[in-house]
């Protein structure tokens, strides 16, 4: 195919691509495109004689460890720790995005809370402080005047893992989340909770990534026909996923059940499924408006300059 | 040459190779913050005041779980060397507990003590206890016999001859135990400050790491190291000394 | 009968082989205000004998008995005094020889504590830890600790083994004039031959392997008792010359014996 | 009664207060997993492989970890006890870096020894090492000087001195510190498995934790319990009874 | 001049008090072969003055030295028996034995242990451990350990104190016998002053507060000696004298003395 016509073998001029790449992902829904590809050998396909190392990663600063640290060459990762690692002086590139959408912000049955408005008293979590999903909320709250505790408001606000969330509802210690995918879904489904804000109604809901494909600059530098070769999966990994969505759901819970025994329930998955967009499309004032509101928010120190963290030649390259 | 000055020396030293190792860039100055990043963190930390408030805070959890870790520790310790039966059911499940991580916890303490101090606190508890009772359980089963004999035979017994007899007899274990269970609570404060409300230094760790701030992060370490440090020499290195000056493990100054 | 020793047995159990017998079925009374000596050879069980009397040691069949009650619990009613000196380590001196008088008012406690360091002359360490004392040192302490408490019965384990003859001589005067004073019972080890002449109303003889009693002597002999009293030099003679039997027993035992791993 | 059955007794028990509780249904099933179903994930994971192949994989990665840190401990417990200088210096370093958490290490880990099993196993050593440093320090401070002048006056001295004298004498200080040692370094493991290549009982118990498998999560703390259990029975408490009968600070049995 | 005490001077430090001198510019010879005794009541600094010797505890001032080499360092070329047993606890008997003996081939070390142990009587116990034993055959078996090196000096701190006359006489004999087939120096600190007369060549005398020599005393009478001998008795009786001027003084002192806290 496609991968076998330069981009895989080496050059003979001593400044050789690797034959061996690391690959990262998480084991959740939005890695779709990561997850299928790798299991329909969309990637194989493409990087043909080139050994695709995999690593599930538990959370994106081990991520951004690992590719920091020469351990990692390219994988799929939420803009959140991108950024923030690229301003705190990390070697990071965003290539494409992969899936874009995917926060819902919903609150307990009983909690009384119909509109971001009604936070106010009320606690929140969000599986990171600062996190992209935390900020998309605060933006909001900003907007209409609420702050959290942490920066004098009066709306409480803590970090938790998505997977704790039901139980803090169930025993009415926590009031309202924003989640990524599939967990808001989950909620509403299985306990009940309320949208407060659809996906698409979120602060840049349709045009900031949920997850986004990075790798360090010195490694596009070093092997840009592998780079390429891997966009290409990349882009029919996508396509692939728009068009087989039974099939994808599949391939994603067998990956989590491999890690942990556990399937998510599919009615969950396919309704989940809408509320996010695969797409290779970056919308760079996406992130950088979410960039500034992190300031806005006191999360970072100094005003966010984005500038060389997205580079989509490539994509746009090869899509020509 | 004195105590101070030869540590003003070690770590003097360190600092240097430290900053040179930084300056030869062998590793990403974002993995591996050099000294002047680490100690411009701490300056605006403590001038802006969020580290002194976190600090503050932490350390008043901190202690109150160390005390019941202690406390506990020292009980079930007793408990253990002394009861066979209670070494051979509740010790195995001592044994069992101790390898689970603070993070397994979590839920735990979430679920029994709701969004509060106690949560944060129960899970210091859980992290410092186990070295207590491991330390005095043995310190309680190495208590010379022909001492507790002695002291039987002058009328001491139960409580009497365990406050005593048998924790001054295992003092030297105690000490050990009393500095594991230190540095054991801190590392579990850290991961107790996830849930509960901040603002805490576990709790500031968690976001610098998030925002990949290394250099908060290694300044976190060394606000706790230097606490460390003050009680250590405060504390455990002035007790240890006499303890074992008196018994004559140790020459006098 | 004050103390009796009712067919008494110790035996310890041994990995891989019978259980050693240090005694078996022992046999004796003391009588209230009686002073009685044991003398044996090393290793014939006269430690561990004291230690069942003051209850600091299971027996494996019968019992010691007070006042015709089973001991089963050491009591500040029984002072001890341990063949090791046997002082806890992280108490001074004076603290050592306050520890069983925590009953009394802390001033009371350490008149009698000084008093008691005085006897055996050691007040002027009273501040000084064990680790800072000479062997002797510390074992006057231990006897200065047990006679502090003031028992009705002493149970001393070679009390005087590691002083020095003078020093010696006045703990007997010492000891004799508590005695006479107090009219406490006491059980005394010694493997002084001369000793235990001096201070005792009766010898106990204890033989070995097996521990047992060979003999007793009642010494008759008017107190104080000057060592060269015809009756004492004739007693000393007996008791010699039972004693060098089971040591001879033992050596020839030794000599026949072939050590196996 | 014996042993066995005492534990059976104790632990049924517990499991039956624990499906008891579980039942009444007062904390959220999600957050307090019951018995049935931990058992049912043991079965799933032990039928389908994959805990055995995790839990392999985890084994051999903690005991090269903790042959590492019983060694390093000990020399450094040497060290300590034996210097001076070290104690203050070194010593106040030890001090200073057995609080900084497992986490802290991993940046450093993945730098010094990429995505490798060296990364993880330097955490666990990371882990493992303090209670032995700390417990080896004092069981050596410890020894009588009397035992030490007896055998130098036999012509022991240096090494011979510290593998016959030094190390018996110290023994039931190091018991106390490998127990802890062990458990210290499955708590590292836990967290150093989050980087490093799976599979590991670390990393399923992130992912099912981050899934909400409480079942896997709790199946995972029994695997480490049994392991414990079994490791302790068979070596650490054999070695002490022997050595606490041969004493005679316990009685044989 | 084999072994010779050169000005040795011992102060231990106290907290917020003088240090306490425990014996000042001590001067004394040992020739090689001697068997020299050294007397004096508890606590005027015998032990520390052989640990000096024996290299375990260093001198405030002067030297001990051996062939005129000052004394730093323990070694196997002077024996020790301590006060109190040391053994190792974690070893058998048999082992505690072969402790000093590794320098040998496994089966001739166990065979030179289990001679030792014979001579003190103990082979049977070989395989117990240490805490099984009684007070007085712990003591033997540290004797049997000193005596297993084989060492050119002998540094004896009250080695029979704890033995039972029967014992003890024949402890005497055999360390007669060793020493009269090696010629061996042995330098033997006793508080029995019969003892002292029936070994040594020479008597040190030794006072107290500070710890000083007194007096030496060469005892000249043929081996074997008989305790009846007259030069025998008139040496007791000078000892006794001496001594018991030593232990007045000590009284004296002590019911002068107020205690202060
Ligand atoms: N570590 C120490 N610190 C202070 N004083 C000490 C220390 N060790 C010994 N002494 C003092 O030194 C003196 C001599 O002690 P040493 O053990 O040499 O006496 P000794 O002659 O052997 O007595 P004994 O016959 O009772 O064994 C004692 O008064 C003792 O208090
Ligand atoms: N824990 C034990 N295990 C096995 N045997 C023991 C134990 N304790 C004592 N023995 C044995 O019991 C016997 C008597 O010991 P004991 O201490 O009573 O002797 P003793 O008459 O006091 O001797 P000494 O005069 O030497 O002090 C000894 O042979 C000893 O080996
Ligand atoms: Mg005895
Ligand atoms: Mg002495």
């Amino acid at each position: 195919g496609c991968g076998s016509d330069g981009g895989g073998q080496p050059s003979e001029d001593g400044d050789a691509e690797t034959k061996k790449i690391t690959m990262g992902y998480f084991p959740n829904l939005d890695h779709a495109p990561a997850i299928v590809g790798l299991k329909k050998d969309i990637f194989a396909k493409h990087l043909d004689g080139v050994e695709i190392k995999t690593e599930p990663f538990p959370d994106g600063n081990n991520f951004m460890d690992a590719l920091n640290s020469g351990n990692l060459d390219i994988g799929y990762v939420g803009p959140g720790p991108a950024i923030s690692r690229f301003m705190a002086g990390n070697d990071v590139v965003i290539l494409a995005s992969a899936a874009n959408g995917a926060t819902l912000i919903v609150a307990r049955e009983g909690s009384g809370i119909e509109q971001v408005a009604d936070l106010s008293g009320k606690s929140f979590c969000t599986p990171g402080i600062g996190c992209t999903h935390d900020v998309q909320l605060e933006k909001m709250m900003l907007d209409i005047g609420l702050t959290t505790n942490r920066i004098g408001g009066d709306v409480i606000h803590q970090k938790q893992p998505p997977a704790t969330v039901e139980a803090l509802f169930e025993s009415e210690q926590m009031d309202a989340a924003a989640l990524p995918e599939p967990w808001g879904t989950y909620l509403v489904e299985t306990a009940n909770a309320s949208i407060i804000v659809e996906w698409d109604e979120v602060a840049w809901g349709e045009t900031l990534p949920s997850v986004v494909l990075v790798s360090s600059k010195a490694f596009v530098e070093k092997n840009p026909e592998l780079v390429k070769n891997f966009l290409k999966a990349h882009t029919e990994a996508i396509k692939f996923v728009n068009e087989n969505r039974d099939d994808s759901i599949t391939a994603i819970n067998d990956t989590l059940y491999e890690l942990t025994q556990k399937r998510l329930p599919e009615s969950v998955l396919t309704k989940s499924w809408e509320r996010m967009k695969f797409t290779s499309e970056v919308h760079s004032e996406a992130l950088q408006e979410w960039a500034d509101a992190s300031y806005d928010l006191k999360f970072i120190q100094e005003p966010p300059k984005l500038d060389g963290l997205v580079d989509t030649t490539l994509i746009e390259e090869i899509s020509k | 040459m004195n105590t101070a000055l030869k540590r003003f020396i070690f770590f003097g030293s360190l600092l240097v190779l430290w900053e040179v190792i930084f300056q030869l860039n062998i590793w990403p100055k974002t993995m591996f913050p050099g000294p002047v990043g680490v100690a411009n963190a701490l300056v605006i930390g403590f001038t802006e005041g969020t580290l002194i408030f976190a600090t503050l805070n932490s350390l008043k959890r901190l202690f109150i779980g160390l005390l019941f870790a202690v406390i506990l520790g020292t009980l079930i310790g007793v408990l253990l060397a002394k009861y066979k039966t209670a070494d051979e059911t509740l010790g195995s499940l001592v044994t069992a507990l101790q390898t689970i991580p603070s993070i397994v916890w979590l839920p735990l303490a979430l679920t029994w003590f709701k969004f509060s101090e106690g949560a944060i606190i129960f899970v210091v508890i859980l992290g410092g206890m186990w070295p207590m009772i491991m330390n005095m359980r043995m310190g309680f089963k190495n208590v010379e016999p022909i001492l507790i004999k002695a002291a039987k035979t002058m009328g001491s017994s139960g409580f009497d001859l365990f406050r005593r007899v048998m924790i001054p007899a295992s003092i030297p274990y105690a000490i050990t135990g009393l500095r594991l269970s230190w540095a054991f609570s801190w590392r579990a404060l850290m991961a107790g400050e996830l849930i509960g409300p901040g603002p805490g230094l576990g709790y500031t760790l968690m976001f610098s790491r998030d925002l990949g701030n290394m250099n908060l992060v290694v300044a976190l370490m060394v606000v706790i190291a230097v606490i460390g440090s003050i009680i250590d020499n405060l504390v455990f290195q002035p007790t240890e000394k006499k303890v074992l000056t008196r018994w004559g493990l140790e020459k006098a100054a | 009968m004050f103390l009796s020793v009712d067919g008494v047995t110790k035996s310890f159990p041994q990995k891989g082989k019978d259980a050693y017998t240090v005694f078996e079925n022992l046999q004796f009374e003391v009588n209230e205000g009686e002073f009685v000596s044991i003398l044996g050879p090393s290793g014939c069980g006269k430690s561990t004998l004291l230690h069942i009397i003051g209850g600091l040691d299971a027996p494996t069949h019968g019992h010691a008995r007070m006042n015709g009650q089973p001991i089963t619990e050491p009591g500040p009613d029984r002072g001890f005094v341990f063949q090791e000196a046997a002082l806890m380590p992280w108490l001074t001196v004076l603290e050592n020889v306050m520890f069983g008088l925590k009953s009394l008012n802390k001033a009371e406690a350490r008149q009698i504590a000084i008093d008691h360091l005085k006897l055996v002359h050691l007040s002027r360490f009273a501040n000084a830890y064990p680790h800072e004392l000479s062997g002797g040192m510390r074992q006057r302490v231990s006897i200065a600790r047990a006679l502090a408490i003031d028992p009705k019965v002493l149970l001393m384990d070679e009390p005087f083994g590691a002083l020095d003859e003078q020093t010696r001589m006045m703990m007997h005067k010492e000891l004799q004039d508590i005695w006479m004073k107090t009219k406490k019972t006491i059980l005394f080890i010694t493997h002084n031959i001369r000793e235990s002449i001096l201070l005792s109303d009766r010898i106990l003889l204890m033989g070995t392997r097996p521990g047992r009693i060979i003999k007793q002597f009642d010494v008759r002999i008017a107190r104080p008792r000057p060592a060269n009293h015809p009756e004492f030099i004739q007693l000393e003679a007996d008791i010699m010359q039972h004693l060098e039997g089971e040591i001879t027993k033992v050596m020839k035992e030794e000599l026949g014996y072939e050590y196996s791993a």
